[in-house]
């Protein structure tokens, strides 16, 4: 704690400490072994994993080490039916997610510029944010039945609370002086909202989908494991079912492996939407 | 939801059936295979579902002409007041003591000898008030003890075997294939609880709704005809059931040897399921006394 | 063209309340410039917002054309005093000049040429591709002010806009004021804290006193409209007029020191 | 007086509307998942005005609190240490974000043998799924804490916890508290998940168990129980967040001229 | 005491590189009091970050004390250019003031009277309980002034710390300046471009060049030690050294307009 307090401002990391000759090492030192450390975490992650079994922590039938686990989603990769699998949790995810960012942005930024109307559906939403969207499943069910809808209502209705409180959050942090500025060059309501309103809510928004993204995934595999629509979660099912530990560790490591590959993405969309933001500028270099 | 049943190209008529990927239903698996429902003009398609939790809403909605469930489940459907009735029976317990589908497990070095030291314990059953913690208690009562001093807790099948080992729980209600797999890893199994409750306890049910049923009856009587016939096969050929598990479950080879298969008469044994709701009424799973003749339609 | 009755400002910080502003009453005819000096915290850019549209008075009116003004009237241009913070950190130097152009419908070719122009004027041309905060404070500020009269507005209202600039930069834009002020026509209310700037850039020069604020004195400047950095300021009319304004903060700081009660409570 | 009116105004208008068209649907339907209010209401009335309020709703209750306890403190602590460090981060992001993206139902079965079956391991279910907006949205805000003030406190000596204190989390509060927001709602989810696992009371198994006997009214009542209770854990937190973020709602007013 | 030598700083945004400062070097006595004047956008700010250890420079050193500076140094008190960020949102003015005097673990009856009197000092006693957003910008100016004398550092860094103020209150503020200075021995590093300032304040005046920087010119002000807002701004000596500082300044500025080439290109 106290190293990072005493050398950690965004400012300041960016920059390289003076070298002999001058030339500046930051850029060097903590640029590409950003993927690097990543790395670093991931296999000391590993590394634990495969110990607590083979130290008889945890027995191992019922969590088998790494090795084992990662050469049985080998064995499955090299079948067709896990990148079914992936594709059908994939469509659901990314249409959920999509649904729910769209209409979670689009009423965010109306509630945001509309306080009075925002003042009638605050208890509401109080109300429904905590209602599971497990608790929803037969509900789903009965209205869709077990095809892709019921998927995507489960997400839709657990990502959109998600963003839309964000995007109110940042909706309010908008700076008093951008957005009077704003208002005394004659922007309209559209354009402050465009070129004031939004730019402030996104990194907020950024947050935001970085939730939903990881929330839809959970959801659509949930609802397959439970409704029993193909995909991830289906396959999860009839492994546990069976009892097939590896199998479903397996599927477990590809959903996470997803989660990651899903977040690199969303930081790459970030550095690029938020460069001009103190969080990202401060690490431009590196 | 199909609604209607739909006619594919080949003139077949499609209907979809809510199931879980558990031994049980290797029958259907086997009867598609057999070609028992081609035959008679149908294209089964079956739909694996995590449990009735969905399997009766998509039956209630049309999304499913028929769904597969524990009777137990059933009778509390029929109790509340849902449109259900069965088709045929769906597995029926082995009837012998230690060796049946499904039993009540301890740690092999455990002080438990039967089921009536249970008394005061922990037990896992996948569901509260319903089929597992029903019959279990009536394995407790068979052996002298007092079953509403046992405590159960729910926990899913795959989780059982885990929880037994580390001792979360004093003892498991499991059934196949955890029963073979708690099996193997050396633990002791110290009731039949289905036996227990009746030699010919009808555990499961093939079911449908009855507007459906109204809706279509010649067609839900090949449906039944096929599903009869498949039972019959399945009882007959348990090494072809054991293929089967094969197709459609990863159940682990050494395991799928090992299972204590179900029976598979395609009659529902009244008489068990008569004991059954009179232990639903002890146990204050239900109300009243169950209409049970509601539950079998007005078939017969 | 402008005309303030009887404004009054009282900021309702939560349970206690803070009268910035008492009572002013002045008017700006079209095309003028005036500039507004007054002690710090007397409550010139509380004057300059109310003025603006950006908030409304407690009692009193602002006037604009014969308009009553209760949002920011369209064809006016602000410059903020927290010009750092009225840049927008998402947007180039070049799109925060130009953005209000593009609200203002104004074609693509004539805002390029706007832009450009007005860059240049600040000096600033070889940075309309940086942020706002990769420039200097002196830079942002001259960012704003590029921003400002790019957009020519009909009225101009400028909060401090050289507080953060260099004196050659300072005497430069000073000029560059007065150019556009006589070549567009545009009316301009330019606060600043600077005596000399005060009276080297007005024809009017307008003194509050301290807080609760009001009209302390009213000061015509009468040098000829052709000023120039050296000259003017050797003007012994200049010295008089400096002298004069100075007097008048320094008797409207002092009546605030004689009564040390009137400083506004913020106490919660 | 007129005030008053109108909050309640605000508080009632929508959800009596929104009751009034469900019961209107509900009522020209026949669906057997959609009884009448005065059903549900009167579901409500007979399941938790009894001593099943104390049996299932309080101990549910007291893992919620604790289990958000824990996820505030955890989110709040590592983000910290995330947020103010570029290197702990690219070490640490990856395995989050796998950790991240597993359903906390099928992580159940591993927390069982970790830490067994009883409440702790209810709490560990809801801290899995409610600690990652606490613990992104304070990195992000600890990572965009404003470089000017950052500058400031480091030349007058304001290190360690003081740092920590005055700087970081306060300038980072706005957005730590949008995390805290959408962690409290999934609190309660979370809360109702654990419950389907090595259960055998509790309000989430009582939700549970009635859809599974299809007792579709008593599920109802259920589910609006958990929306009554999210409605008044949001109320508390309004009122806290008024207090921690008075300054910034002030700030915010205050150049609008309030 | 302080030694800057060498001294480069490109600012690394992005694929394009800045040269704001190229090769500063001077030296600053204890106790000394300097002024640094410059040409907007020329590297002041950067320079005084170097030295407060705020940033690394790209080469060169700066040290104090003979230590080299890699960290703030403790002791050394900062007033920024943005004042309005450098306060914090969320405290009164007056634990503003004060929470740099808890860290340095002063008694809280020592701390009381430290804050109490440089508030005196600004004019903001009645403004203690106040927040810095409920504040006019010169009140916040004053506020981060405020908050550096009450710290007594031995080095005080001011980076135009009377851009926002009035005139009266500037001079004010400037003997306040030279009389803590005087009394604390104090070393001071004053950023301003208000030539008048520079002579008035300073014992030597630094004049910087346009970016990328170097030293223009270094001039020792030979005024006597006392100074007196209306004698000594009077003194010829004092108004030959304005237009030597002056001649600099724009001398600086035209060889960068000369050479506008040589202005930085932030683009991307
Ligand atoms: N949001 C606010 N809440 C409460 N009081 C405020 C607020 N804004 C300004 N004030 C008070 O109003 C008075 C006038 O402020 P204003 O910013 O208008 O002064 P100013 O003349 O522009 O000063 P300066 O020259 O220092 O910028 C000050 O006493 C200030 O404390
Ligand atoms: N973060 C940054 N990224 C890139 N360039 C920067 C950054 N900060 C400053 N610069 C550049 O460095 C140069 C010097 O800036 P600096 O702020 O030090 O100037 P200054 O002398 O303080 O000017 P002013 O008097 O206007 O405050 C400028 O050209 C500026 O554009
Ligand atoms: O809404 N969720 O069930 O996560
Ligand atoms: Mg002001
Ligand atoms: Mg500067």
């Amino acid at each position: 704690m106290t190293e990072t307090t005493t050398q950690g401002t965004a400012r300041e990391r960016p920059e390289a400490p003076a070298g002999a000759g001058g030339r500046p090492r930051g850029a060097a030192r903590t640029g590409p072994n950003k993927p690097l450390l990543g790395a670093v975490g991931i296999v000391a992650f590993l590394g634990m994993w495969e110990a607590v079994p083979h130290l008889g922590l945890v027995s191992e039938r019922f969590l088998p080490p790494a090795s084992t686990v990662l050469a049985a989603l080998a064995q499955r990769a090299t079948t067709p039916g896990l990148w079914i699998a992936v594709g059908d949790t994939l469509i659901g995810w990314g249409l959920g997610l999509a649904i729910a960012f769209v209409a979670a942005v689009l009423l965010g930024f109306a509630m945001g510029a509309l306080p009075r109307v925002r003042a009638f559906t605050n208890s509401t939403v109080d109300f429904l944010r905590p209602i599971p969207s497990v608790a929803l499943i037969p509900l789903a069910i009965l209205l869709y039945g077990t095809d892709l809808r019921s998927t995507l209502l489960l997400v839709v209705y657990a990502c959109f609370w998600l963003i839309y409180i964000q995007v109110l959050y940042g909706v309010a942090d908008v700076d008093p002086v951008a957005e009077q500025t704003a208002r005394s060059y004659g922007l309209g309501r559209l354009a402050r909202i465009r070129y004031v309103v939004w730019p402030t809510t996104l990194p907020y928004l950024m947050t935001g989908v970085r939730l939903a993204a990881a929330v839809a995934l959970i959801l659509a595999i949930t609802a397959q494991l439970i409704i029993g629509s193909p995909g991830i979660g289906q396959e999860i099912a009839v492994a546990q079912s069976s009892g097939a530990v590896s199998s479903v560790y397996a599927l477990i490591v590809a959903t996470g492996a997803l989660g990651v590959l899903i977040n690199i993405g969303v930081r790459v969309l970030e550095r690029r939407v938020l460069r001009w933001h103190t969080s990202v500028r401060g690490e431009a270099t590196a | 939801g199909s609604q209607e049943a739909d006619s594919d190209s080949g003139g077949l008529t499609t209907v979809t059936a809510g199931v879980i990927p558990i031994v049980d239903v290797a029958p259907v698996y086997l009867g598609v295979e057999q070609g028992f429902f081609e035959e008679r003009g149908i294209d089964l398609r079956l739909e694996s579902s995590s449990g009735g939790a969905a399997i009766v809403p998509g039956v209630i909605s049309g999304e499913f002409d028929l769904g597969f469930s524990n009777i137990v489940s059933l009778i509390v459907a029929r109790g509340q007041g849902l449109p259900l009735t069965t088709l045929t029976n769906g597995v029926t317990t082995t009837g012998e003591q230690g060796a049946d589908m499904g039993g009540v497990f301890v740690q092999d070095d455990s002080s438990i000898q039967d089921a009536g030291d249970l008394e005061g314990l922990t037990v896992a059953s996948n569901n509260l008030k319903n089929i597992g913690d029903t019959t279990v208690r009536q394995s407790v009562r068979v052996a002298g003890g007092d079953p509403s001093s046992v405590k159960f807790v729910e926990l899913p099948f795959p989780d059982m075997p885990a929880a037994l080992d580390s001792g979360q729980v004093d003892a498991v209600w499991a059934v196949e294939p955890f029963a073979s797999i708690i099996r193997q890893a050396g633990h002791r199994e110290i009731a039949s609880n289905f036996v227990d409750t009746h030699p010919e306890l009808s555990v499961a049910a093939y079911f449908a709704s009855e507007q459906r049923q109204a809706e279509d009856p010649e067609l839900f009587a090949d449906v039944t005809a096929a599903l009869e016939e498949s039972m019959a096969y399945a009882q007959d050929n348990p090494d072809e059931v054991r293929r089967t598990i094969s197709t459609y479950t990863e159940i682990d080879q050494g395991v799928i040897d090992e299972l204590v298969l179900p029976r598979f008469p395609s009659e529902i044994n009244r008489e068990s399921v008569r004991t059954l709701a009179d232990l639903m009424v002890t146990d204050g799973l239900v109300d009243s006394e169950p209409d049970l003749d509601a539950l079998y339609g007005a078939k017969e | 063209m402008l005309k303030v009755t009887g404004l009054q400002k009282i900021y309702n910080g939560g349970a206690n309340a803070v009268e910035a502003v008492r009572d002013l009453t002045f008017d700006l005819g079209e095309g003028k410039l005036v500039c507004l000096v007054g002690p710090s915290g007397c409550g010139k850019t509380t004057l300059l917002k109310c003025i603006a549209g950006l908030m409304p008075p407690t009692s009193g009116t602002v006037e604009l054309a014969g308009q009553s003004v209760t949002a920011p009237p369209p064809g006016m241009a602000v410059v903020f005093q927290e010009y750092g913070r009225s840049l927008f950190a998402w947007m180039s130097v070049r799109a925060n000049v130009e953005l209000p152009l593009k609200e203002k419908k104004i074609p693509r070719g004539r805002r390029r040429e706007l832009v450009d122009e007005s860059l240049e004027a600040v000096g600033l041309t070889s940075f309309a591709h940086a942020y706002p905060w990769q420039l200097s404070g002196g830079m942002q500020q001259r960012v704003a002010i590029a921003r400002a009269i790019a957009y020519e507005p009909q009225v101009l209202l400028m909060d401090e806009p050289f507080a953060a600039v260099d004196a050659q930069t300072r005497a430069d834009l000073e000029d560059l004021i007065r150019q556009i002020w006589q070549r567009m026509g545009v009316t301009v209310l330019f606060v600043t804290h600077d005596i000399d700037e005060a009276v080297y850039l007005g024809e009017r020069v307008l003194v509050l006193s301290s807080s609760p604020t009001v009209v302390q004195d009213d000061i015509t400047v009468d040098l000829p409209t052709e000023r120039d950095q050296l000259t003017t300021r050797q003007d012994e009319r200049f010295t008089e007029l400096r002298a004069r304004v100075y007097a008048e903060i320094q008797q409207a700081k002092k009546s605030a020191g004689a009564a040390p009660t009137a400083a506004p409570s913020v106490a919660h | 007086m007129r005030r008053a009116g109108t909050k309640v105004l605000h508080l009632l208008l929508l959800p009596a509307l929104l009751i009034g068209l469900y019961a209107y649907s509900s009522a020209n339907s026949d669906s057997y998942y959609m009884p009448t209010p005065d059903l549900i209401a009167a579901a409500f009335v007979e399941l938790w005005f009894s001593e099943r309020f104390f049996v299932d709703v309080l101990p549910s209750l007291a893992r919620l609190a604790v289990g958000f306890t824990l996820s505030a403190v955890l989110g709040v602590g590592l983000g910290v240490v995330l947020g103010l460090s570029t290197r702990v981060r690219a070490l640490f992001e990856p395995v989050l974000e796998f950790l991240r993206a597993i359903p906390p139902p099928v992580l159940v079965p591993l927390m069982i043998l970790l830490v067994g079956i009883d409440d702790s391991m209810k709490v560990l279910v809801i801290v899995s799924g409610c600690v990652w907006p606490i613990l992104l949205n304070t990195v992000e805000g600890v990572r965009a804490v404003d470089p000017v003030l950052a500058d400031t406190a480091r030349c007058y000596g304001i290190n360690g916890t003081t740092r920590l204190r005055v700087l970081v989390l306060r300038s980072a509060s706005p957005q730590i508290m949008a995390g805290l927001r959408l962690a409290l709602a999934l609190a309660i989810i979370l809360m109702v998940i654990s419950e389907m696992f090595a259960s055998s009371s509790g309000l989430g198994f009582a939700v549970v168990q009635f859809q599974r006997s299809f007792a579709i009214p008593e599920m109802w009542a259920g589910m609006v129980l958990l929306g009554m209770i999210g409605f008044a854990l949001s109320v508390l937190f309004e009122f806290a967040e008024g207090r921690v973020l008075g300054w910034y709602r002030g700030l915010r007013a205050a150049n609008r001229g309030e």
